[in-house]
């Protein structure tokens, strides 16, 4: 059928054939093999009025997935506090802005990429680096920071050891060549990962204050630019996938796979950055996941427009590609924008000079409508508010899991005899190890900002031309997130607080990436809904709001799912780079104040330690319970100790309690220290929250003692740095460890554990 | 007994190796370089002078190691000089 | 001095080396793009490290043949100062400016971390303001950094005294004697830094520009580009 | 036209990613690998049809990027079916 013979551009529900190219015909079936339910289908058809062609289809079902829709997730991310004094723009646009002081914002945000990092982890892992670098260049902001937690299983399953090698490579690889340093993360190891892996990586980028740009799409009349590499067949369909647990089914359904070209990014990156200068420049978007589908009609969302788009125009890496095709490939490193009109061969030259292809596909257009048309026929004619804002919404059914009280039983808590040999075995654990061998493969220094990298509670980012620092974490703890997902959401805030304290950072904003399994399970709606609330209840308390995110559901095989795993990437703000404390000892004679409450004999708290899971295989209780208030008082007096230079070192307790704690002081100088405890040799391994360690010189240790004491922080003297042993003497007995020795198991563990 | 290994790009997949060679050589004047991809070439010396024994075993390293079928295709050459069959 | 950094498409860090000589040492310092054909006057080129073309060949090879090289090599060849770092040290082996080429990592994996450094000639402008067999402590970032070429090259390149910088422990003790880790990447005779035979072309692995600064926990590298920028003896000394 | 050419390190250079390659094929239960090369294929097309031409281009292309001769070896295939030469 030629373009004249089609009729008049209008859609024709059967046509089969578009501009010579056969397309299956759009039936209930073929909708349900699209994910959409019986209930959407009728809903797409009616916001139409007739039946949706083949590409209405795509682009449809693609902006209503769940990876895409959010439809299950919203009414609980309602939830989170997302405004206060610092934040300059909230959840909404490509990543969230915090105000950083003096002419200077900060915008970030983390996104997962767990499923492409399964099947393929060093491409799916480098690509999820270069979509989130591009979430924040697309902000107008630079990218100077990248962080990668990662939730990998037990390095006994299948391909695990193959996964780590692959995730960390492309991670490293893509990062390393752009040119943005890994400067933190989190590596989680937990046999609930065996089937399905979690990538979460993100990006921060700095800017001035006034040149933020945003994705909406405004000025009818506007021409809507094309850069970057040309379109292939990668990723169709990779929302789709995303929004669907593993089985059979999606091996067969695999779709070509991303490939990552960190050069093209780093040059899409400069040429944005300066295309941006040229006040040409309306509206950027990157083409993420659902590629120019979701781009162009989020874009149009925003700006409440519409858009024309003649797809014949988009470059093309290979041939026979469709409409439907060009709208939904997830090819990398591509951007879209709206460029002022007659002032796009200014933008062009910006991007020619780069070497970068440009091309014009369309306008914005009044209206609210998205007409797609391909060899010359309007292929899609659809209502952008209809697909975007009035995507499907539910509020799905919640139930406790049945296990829940069973597992919540509080465990018995097996007395370790020798705390010196236990705590040997936890830093021998690839769990408790140094993640050393995984930030090694990062450049951590490139861009000369990196006061603090990684290894430390919070990495620290020099704000040139300032004296202040941009503090980065990354927090969950899975295991108690699956005993509590409440309390599980309410810690991984809290401790992303404590974390930023210990360098002296006051929080500014975090993002947050919520990888659960199948929201269609109540128990995993459950899981979600609680994790939600617990971190909305300790975002509120801390006053710490949440700026960006993404949810990744169905991360499940077969009916087992992953722990409920919200991490938390939390910014900070350090006023003072020069008084910054380290965290291990740094002299010795040093002073070691232990501030927060440790629980008292009977009371010690083991729900999901690592101490009862790693050492003894038991994992279930209830986990430590969050003090908000108690957390909001210790980062308070952490920020003060930093800030006034009274704290030499500064390290919160977490995994492993206060005896890993006290041996990771030890590791950076080979420092050991003595400590004397009213605690049994068990209770070093406690995981009580709201707790840290000080080390400072001994003039300063009466100061230290008060100003806990003024803000109401328990605070003990528990001994002194020195020597080349970490010695206990707990209740009369004594215990000792050479830091050497401990020092060499915890740095080999991981190596040691992946057999290489 | 010796196999030449090369592993290739799948062809539906980017290649920016092969289009940044392709760019550098059209940059330093090398017109009419319509296409370039860029592989990795295995050289293996074995034991043994089965042949077609050394293909199964082959086979098996190319899908275990040498090649990562998800993005990449192999070929496998035991012919009498080493050469390699190409891409697939 | 008039200082240039030159941009490969995917260098990634000229701002740093700008930034030092720019801001900290206040020397009057520009962008040379890699498509132009003239340094723009300047005294010191400096090609910064990155990953330039995305390294996807190998590292340098498509950069060696910018236009913008044919000009940095007529200046090499006029006397002219040149700094290659990193990648701009692989640049300079793959002109042949330097000697030798680089290979991947002994482990074969990008590493990033601090490594100490022995300086084994005080005489050139570069290294001016160290002393011979001083120690430094340099961060490296690299993938492709094993320095490698034949014996008989490799002699010749000691016996010319163009060893500039060399692996060592952190007592100077060089690595063939002590443990393997002391030289990160594997490189033969644990070789950093060469130079050309006139002295007048430095190309090292270790990054001086992350270095150069307290806040970054190291100045051990910013007398190298004092001393490459003329500095005299009193600032030279500020540096150290 | 179709050429593909191949580049090994040379002979007498470290060739660590064979030796890891080769090690690795020994962990997961290989015996009988005496020995494994890692190199580089590219398969290049040309414009035109006269094979001599393309000989001398990709001689220079050889020569002037795809190896570098310092540490490297090439070798160039214009055969009928795309088959490398291996290592020279
Ligand atoms: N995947 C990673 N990428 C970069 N840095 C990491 C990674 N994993 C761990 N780290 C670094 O090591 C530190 C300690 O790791 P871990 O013990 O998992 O964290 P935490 O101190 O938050 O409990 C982190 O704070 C971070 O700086
Ligand atoms: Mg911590």
């Amino acid at each position: 059928m030629s373009a004249a013979e089609a009729d008049g551009g209008s859609i024709s529900a059967r046509s089969v054939a578009v501009a010579g190219r056969a397309e299956p015909p759009v039936t209930p079936e073929l909708a349900a093999a699209h994910g959409l339910t019986a209930e959407e289908y009728e809903r797409l058809l009616s916001a139409l009025g007739r039946e949706p062609s083949y590409t209405e289809l795509g682009v449809a079902s693609a902006l209503w997935s769940e990876h895409c829709s959010y439809k299950s997730s919203k009414v609980h991310l309602r939830e989170l506090p997302t405004t206060g004094a610092h934040v300059l723009q909230g959840p909404g646009e490509n990543a969230g802005i915090v105000d950083l002081g003096g002419d200077w914002v900060a915008a970030f945000k983390i996104e997962s990429h767990n499923h492409p990092s399964f099947i393929e982890p060093y491409q799916g892992a480098a690509t999820g680096v270069g979509g989130i670098l591009r979430d924040v260049f697309t902000m107008g902001a630079r990218p100077v920071a990248v962080m990668d937690a990662l939730f990998f299983g037990d390095l006994g399953a299948p391909r695990m050891r193959h996964l780590v090698d692959g995730v960390v490579r492309g991670v490293g690889d893509y990062g390393n060549c752009v040119g943005v340093p890994t400067v933190g993360g989190q590596t989680v190891f937990h046999p609930s990962y065996d089937g399905n892996i979690l990538v979460n990586a993100f990006a921060l980028g700095i800017a001035r204050r006034d040149r933020i740009f945003h994705a909406r799409a405004t000025g009818p009349g506007n021409p809507i630019l094309y850069v970057g590499s040309r379109t292939g067949r990668d990723g169709i369909h990779g929302a789709t996938m995303a929004s669907e647990s593993f089985g059979e089914e999606s091996e067969a359904k695999r779709p070509t796979v991303q490939v990552g070209d960190p050069f093209a990014e780093k040059i899409l990156l400069e040429a944005c950055l300066e295309a941006m200068r040229t006040g040409a420049i309306v509206a950027i978007q990157d083409m993420g996941a659902a590629g120019l589908a979701s781009s162009a009609f989020e874009m149009a969302e925003r700006g409440g427009t519409g858009m024309v788009l003649d797809l014949d125009r988009v470059p093309l890496r290979e041939g026979g590609l469709g409409p439907y095709e060009i709208m939904l490939s997830e090819s990398q490193e591509r951007m879209l924008l709206v460029a002022r009109r007659g002032r796009e061969e200014s933008v062009a030259e910006v991007f020619r000079r780069w070497g970068l292809e440009v091309v014009s596909i369309g306008e914005v257009t009044a209206g609210g409508r998205a007409v797609l048309t391909f060899g010359g026929e309007t292929v899609a004619d659809l209502p952008v508010a209809a697909i975007t804002e009035q995507a499907p919404l539910y509020r799905r059914p919640a139930a406790e899991p049945a296990d829940l009280a069973e597992r919540q039983r509080s465990p018995e808590v097996p007395e370790a005899e020798d705390p010196a040999a236990a705590l040997r075995a936890l830093l021998a654990s690839p769990e408790l190890g140094s993640k050393q061998w995984i930030w090694r493969q990062y450049d951590h220094s490139v861009r000369t900002n990196t006061v603090r990298g990684p290894g430390g509670d919070a990495a620290v980012l020099l704000l040139k031309g300032t004296n202040s620092g941009i503090a980065l974490t990354a927090d969950v703890n899975p295991v108690y997130c699956a005993l509590d997902p409440r309390t599980g959401g309410a810690q991984a805030v809290a401790e992303a607080v404590r974390n930023l304290a210990c360098v002296g950072a006051e929080p500014l904003g975090l993002t947050d990436c919520l990888n659960f399994g199948n929201p269609e399970r109540p128990e995993i709606m459950w899981q979600f809904g609680e994790a939600v609330r617990g971190m909305a209840e300790a975002c509120r308390a801390l006053e710490v709001p949440v700026v960006s995110g993404n949810v990744s559901f169905y991360n499940e095989t077969g009916d087992r799912s992953v722990h409920p795993t919200p991490t938390v990437a939390m910014v900070g703000l350090v006023p003072d780079v020069d008084v910054l404390p380290e965290p291990s000892f740094v002299a010795a004679g040093d002073r070691i104040v232990l501030l927060g409450e440790s629980r008292p004999q009977g009371e010690a708290e083991f729900g999901g330690s690592a101490y009862l899971r790693l050492l003894h295989g038991v994992e279930r209780g209830r986990p430590p319970a969050v003090d908000l208030a108690a957390e909001a008082r210790l980062a308070e007096l952490l920020r003060t100790l930093a800030f006034r230079g009274t704290a030499r070192a500064l390290h919160d307790l977490a995994e492993g309690g206060l005896a890993v704690a006290l041996a990771e002081m030890c590791f950076a100088r080979g420092l050991g220290a003595r400590v004397a405890l009213p605690l049994s040799p068990t209770e070093l391994f406690a995981e009580s929250q709201a707790r840290a360690l000080v080390a400072c010189a001994p003039g300063d240790l009466e100061r230290v003692l008060r100003s806990a004491g003024r803000a109401g922080v328990p605070a003990v003297e528990i001994g002194e740095t020195g020597g080349d042993a970490l010695a206990f003497e707990l209740a009369g007995e004594r215990y000792a460890a050479p830091v050497a020795e401990l020092t060499e198991i915890w740095s080999t563990a991981l190596p040691r554990a992946l057999e290489l | 007994m010796k196999a030449t290994v090369t592993v290739y790009p799948r062809r539906e997949i980017l290649d920016p190796q092969g289009k940044a060679i392709r760019e550098a050589l059209g940059r330093i004047g090398f017109t009419g370089v319509e296409d370039v991809r860029a592989g990795k070439s295995f050289e293996i010396e074995l034991a043994g002078e089965d042949r077609e024994a050394a293909g199964r075993v082959l086979e098996e390293m190319c899908r275990k190691l040498l090649a990562n079928p998800v993005v990449e295709d192999y070929s496998i050459d035991l012919g009498g000089r080493a050469g390699a069959g190409g891409a697939p | 001095m008039r200082c240039g950094v030159v941009v490969f498409p995917g260098s990634n860090c000229d701002h740093d080396v700008y930034h030092v000589l720019k801001h900290v040492l206040g020397q009057e310092t520009s962008f040379l793009w890699h498509a132009d054909t003239s340094l723009a006057g300047v005294d010191l080129v400096v090609l910064p490290g990155g990953f330039s073309y995305g390294d996807y060949l190998r590292a340098g090879a498509m950069a060696a043949l910018s236009p913008l090289v044919a000009a940095v090599r007529r200046h090499a060849e006029a006397g002219g100062l040149v700094l290659g770092i990193c990648n701009g040290f692989q640049v300079l082996l793959e002109t042949g400016l330097l000697p030798g080429a680089m290979r991947r990592n002994r482990d074969l994996r990008f590493l990033c971390r601090d490594v100490y450094l022995r300086v084994e000639r005080d005489d050139l402008p570069f290294t001016r303001g160290y002393e011979k067999g001083e120690v430094l402590r340099l961060p490296i970032a690299h993938a492709e950094g094993h320095y490698e070429d034949t014996e008989e090259n490799l002699d010749r390149l000691e016996a010319a005294g163009q060893v500039v910088f060399r692996y060592v422990s952190p007592r100077g003790e060089a690595s063939r004697m002590v443990d393997p880790a002391w030289n990160p990447n594997g490189s033969a005779r644990a070789i950093a830094g060469v130079a050309n035979e006139r002295g007048n072309v430095l190309g090292m692995m270790p990054h001086p520009e992350r270095a150069a600064e307290q806040v970054m926990g190291s100045t051990d590298g910013l007398a190298l580009f004092a001393g490459a920028v003329g500095l005299g003896a009193e600032a030279l000394e500020m540096a150290r």
